[in-house]
């Protein structure tokens, strides 16, 4: 099995889009991640939808109604992954799932079903660092990349959190739950600064990431971003014209992704 | 922050320092002999503690077996045992210099207390409430609204109460640093549980010190209903290690081989709900299932950790009693004592009926009668239209 | 039988007996250790006396003057003072051998209590209840009906408690021989007044007590409100011969200049009504009118023939609160204390706010909390439509 | 002024029947009050309507609905005793008031009014004995019969009933308010005949004699019979016929009393 760290492309910057497996329908998640790819995409976050994803603001509670509405499940979400590699995805694709489904499908189905569909990484919104020793150790005899989130109000945490991390570290980017932001504050970028100056391993911002100048400030301060809830929407604007021109569709929405992330493409 | 292998804290990293500074706080309160006497204060000079101990005399002949006695949780302030917790979070959250609380609330009785205490002790109070119980408890809402508390529909999931509980944790999640989160029951990740079962154990206390008086003993059963379980954890606490059989009642709504019940412990299975490690109804994904019970407060998905420790370590014994059941039970407390009990509590009542008719008549039975029955009316009403004339 | 010139027995000839029977049963009971104890024992174990004494804390800082005690009726088991009473009587009626009790009730606090006591000592239970009242009522009467109480609607006269209380005493004239008819105020033919006064100063002895012990004396004034005038007496009895001012407030309704009011003591003159001598609202022919209040416990034509005497000899001051200065005073209480007053106590509260304001803050004013606002939760609602969000 | 026994009709047994001022109009109460005189009434009942009549029965509650509507009060009562008088009625007048209204019109007025309209006695259905001195004590100086009532509760009291007695005793025929009743129990024999021993003046039934058997049952144990409800029923069905054909309509009502007192007549 390759590893994340010889799926990751060497971009300056990462570009970490999320999407929910299944929204608006299995087959689109897959024709989405290669878009991403195509679009620049460094990693992919691929999200097991959740009856109660309480880290999750509206606009991935809606996507993750959709996606279990399309009888969704984390085994199902794994398939899609594999199904992802066999039609071309390279870059690595972490799995980003509550700690509920992985409970009930059990540690070894989890981790069989994870090597033989290729997931790379592990991100579980709801398992701090004191409860995720077990898993931890799991994902490294799989070599799996257990991704962890440091947020502002993580203080005398953040020395833990950096030494284990792996892959990049998710910086929470506000207090809060996924959603779309208009403004950061000063505290933020100190927040980056000192979580960059910690880690060993590439520092994500994610949380509120919804327009292209949320890219041009934070840029300085970490070593990519996570896309989320602004993705979600774009996609969920255009759930009825991926119906009509999918095709068209796909396009225009790689257009949208190309100008938000444009601070980054820049770089390239 | 366990009990056996159950609770921990399953939150979303920006919880880990307000919880550790709640869990530090309340340490710290409950060793201050200022804190626990305010509490008690309160509690007695506001809530009206200690309640009654009821000696149901005609109801225990009716039932021709062990004596029942009910611990008058309805005769607190608001009517049910969850002001108790809620004057010690309360405390708790001024001692922490929190000006504002958050509640989830299912059937509106944990909001009333939490807007209550709000109101009592001057802080800012935001009650998360399904949309579709904010419709069904139009009462309680409005209540809420008089004390001066905000209601927040929560407009996600089935907009009952375990949406309830998600759209309240988010909100904390975001205001953590100035909000105080008050959960209702024993429910949530560390220290809540333990928190709240600690500001629920004078009913235990209470109980044990009242049953000492009249009887000249402990009761050789008690029995409490279960739904988050914290009248149960509040009332069990202090006998855990007494030769006392413990006997908690989960709603089996319909039945429990029906998909319409709440009998977590019965049918549930282990999993993660709302920060913590215990039993839950799910299917095999992991998804949570929405549980049905006419009793709104019994109809949550999981369950206190503790209660899973004691059903594991089977120290307490669980049943489950149906809807029927417990409507019969709750008419039957009507007709023989005088006193309508909440649906809640009915659980509770109509296995002590079952326990008590199987015991001889010099053994005693103490239910936790941890509400009254004035809220559940109008479900009673639509319920039994044209059967009470 | 008279409290100055007030009171007496104007019934048919056919409930003298029955009440010469009670009144001797009445005056033994009163003498009988036993009795006294079983009284004591149902009102601590069943109702769950004592009831609190509240400091209000913030209530007092926001009305800026005496503090405010609240004497919490509402904690009571059935949520009013209505309780003491109905235990009195139905221990008195087992007593003299009445298996059978009649009440009459308005608002439906006095039927409630009155099923309640059936319920508990076995009586069978018949409520007179207006038609109209009935309607309006319709939570209390289903609450009724789940205790084991037939509801009689009365359908005579304007179809409320005035017309209730005929039809009780109609039908306790032809069916006193084996029932028990059970006054839920201090009004109606001797010995009724007295009695209820005896069941009820429990109110004020409980609170000379409390007070002594958190306030080291006496308060300086006490506030009761007064539609029959029950918890007012029952309040004020212990304290007639002490240095405090006691005032009753009557219901202004829309205004005492308007003919929507209840203030009975205000504008009422002479007359007979149920049986006794006292102020009445009438018309200059002697037929009674309607009285008005938003608070359907203080809508009687009527008042306690103890209150006409207590007036007229200026032992106690009574004033008058129009619904809005309760309604207003009902808001300061939840917001400032968590509590939601019933309308009728909130008239007190009014004027409660009124005096504190006048005295300085070493002073003291004791509150009747006559009963819990969570009956008139619909009443608000549709008062305040829109004004609460 | 005449006085009661002055105008009391020496016949045997009394037929003493009770109307209600202003039911169904002012006007017919004149006319019923002389049909009822001709018809072999030996004493009249006029009814003072009251908003709250807790001694009668919805039959009589009615009529006091009916008269109150057309502004009856204890003053036009009485004026209207007066009318009657000048039309020609010559048996004892027997206002029967409950006490609130005395008590507002004041003693004086009342007694004035009385004497002025040529009422003969009082009967007040809520002022037992007790309650009833200074009343009494007015009346007799007025020289107004006051009547008392006595019922088989009264028991110990109806010694001091019976002595105080006046005009005729009006003996309740069972426990109960006033109405229409099926039948008599054993005791109300008994009672009766005890109280025909103790009394010096006439004994009437009244409460629930609504058939011509029941006079002819209880005829033995008293004097007369007081005849309320059963009246006032007759009044009321016949309301709107009033209105269509008052002569016709008077006549079968004095058609249906005579039916109902025969056995008295009978006797005469």
């Amino acid at each position: 099995m390759t590893t994340y760290l010889e799926r990751l492309p060497k971009h300056d910057k990462l570009f970490i889009p999320f999407i929910m497996s299944g929204d608006p329908t299995p087959e689109l998640t897959i024709k989405l991640a290669l878009l991403l790819e195509e679009a620049g995409a460094s990693v992919l976050e691929l999200g097991v939808p959740y009856s109660d994803p309480l880290a999750d603001g509206p606009v991935i509670q809606r996507a993750s109604k959709r996606a279990l509405a399309h009888k969704t499940t984390i085994t199902s979400t794994m398939e899609l992954a594999g199904e992802m590699r066999r039609r071309g995805l390279k870059i690595p694709i972490i799995l980003f799932t509550y700690f509920n489904p992985v409970l009930q499908l059990g540690e070894e189905s989890f981790f069989a079903l994870a090597k033989q569909n290729q997931v790379d990484g592990l991100l579980i919104p709801d398992l701090p660092y004191e409860e995720s020793g077990r898993i931890r150790e799991k994902c490294s005899e799989h070599a799996i990349t257990y991704i962890s989130l440091v947020a502002p109000t993580s203080k005398d945490r953040m020395n833990t959190i950096t030494e284990h991390a792996q892959g990049f570290l998710y910086c929470i980017s506000s207090l809060g739950v996924t959603g779309v932001r208009k403004e950061f504050s000063e505290e933020l970028y100190a927040f980056l600064d000192e979580v960059k100056k910690k880690s060993n391993v590439p520092t994500a911002v994610g949380f509120g990431i919804s327009e292209s100048e949320h890219i041009q400030t934070l840029k300085p301060y970490c070593d990519g971003f996570v896309v989320g809830s602004a993705l979600i929407k774009m996609i969920e604007q255009k759930e009825k014209q991926f119906k009509v021109d999918e095709e068209k569709t796909l396009h225009e929405l790689k257009e949208q992704i190309e100008e938000l992330i444009s601070p980054l493409l820049a770089e390239r | 922050g366990r009990f056996g292998e159950f609770g921990g804290k399953y939150v979303p990293e920006t919880l880990m320092l307000p919880l550790e500074e709640l869990e530090q706080g309340l340490q710290e309160a409950l060793k201050d002999p200022n804190f626990l006497e305010d509490y008690h204060y309160y509690l007695k000079e506001y809530s009206g503690r200690p309640t009654a101990l009821t000696y149901a005399e005609k109801l225990s002949s009716r039932i021709g077996g062990a004596k029942i006695y009910l611990k008058r949780e309805d005769l607190n302030h608001t009517g049910a045992h969850k002001i108790n917790n809620a004057i010690g979070q309360a405390l708790l959250a001024k001692r922490l210099g929190k000006k504002k609380i958050i509640a989830e609330t299912g059937a509106g009785q944990h909001g009333v207390a939490a807007a209550t205490v709000a109101a009592k002790f001057g802080l800012e109070c935001k009650v998360f409430m399904g949309e579709e119980d904010i419709e069904r408890q139009a009462l309680n809402v409005f209540r809420m609204k008089l004390l001066g508390a905000e209601v927040i529909p929560a407009t996600s999931g089935n907009k009952t109460l375990k949406d309830a509980t998600n759209e309240a944790i988010r909100y904390w999640v975001q205001h953590c640093e100035d909000h105080f989160y008050m959960i209702g029951s024993v429910v949530g990740p560390h220290p809540y549980p333990y928190m709240v079962r600690e500001f629920q154990r004078v009913i235990g206390e209470e109980s044990k010190r009242q049953f000492q008086e009249r009887e000249g003993g402990l009761p050789d059963k008690i029995v409490a209903c279960v739904g988050g379980g914290s009248n149960a954890i509040g009332m069990f606490a202090p006998f855990v290690d007494d030769a006392v059989k413990l006997i908690g009642v989960e709603a089996a709504g319909k039945g429990i081989d029906t998909p319409l019940h709440a009998a977590t412990l019965t049918k549930g299975t282990k999993g993660v709900i709302h920060g913590s490690l215990t039993y839950l109804i799910q299917d095999e994904h992991g998804q949570i299932i929405e549980p049905y019970s006419i009793s709104a407060g019994l109809d949550y998905p999981g369950i206190g950790p503790e209660h899973a420790y004691l059903k594991d370590s089977n120290r307490v014994e669980y049943q489950s009693v149906t809807d029927e059941e417990a409507l019969e039970a709750l008419h039957i407390l009507a007709k023989e004592e005088g006193i309508i009990p909440a649906i809640e509590s009915a659980h509770a009542l109509a296995t002590a009926y079952k326990e008590a008719a199987k015991m001889p008549s010099d053994q005693t039975v103490l239910v936790c009668l941890s509400g009254r029955g004035d809220k559940d009316v109008h479900t009673l009403m639509n319920r039994m239209e044209g059967t009470v004339e």
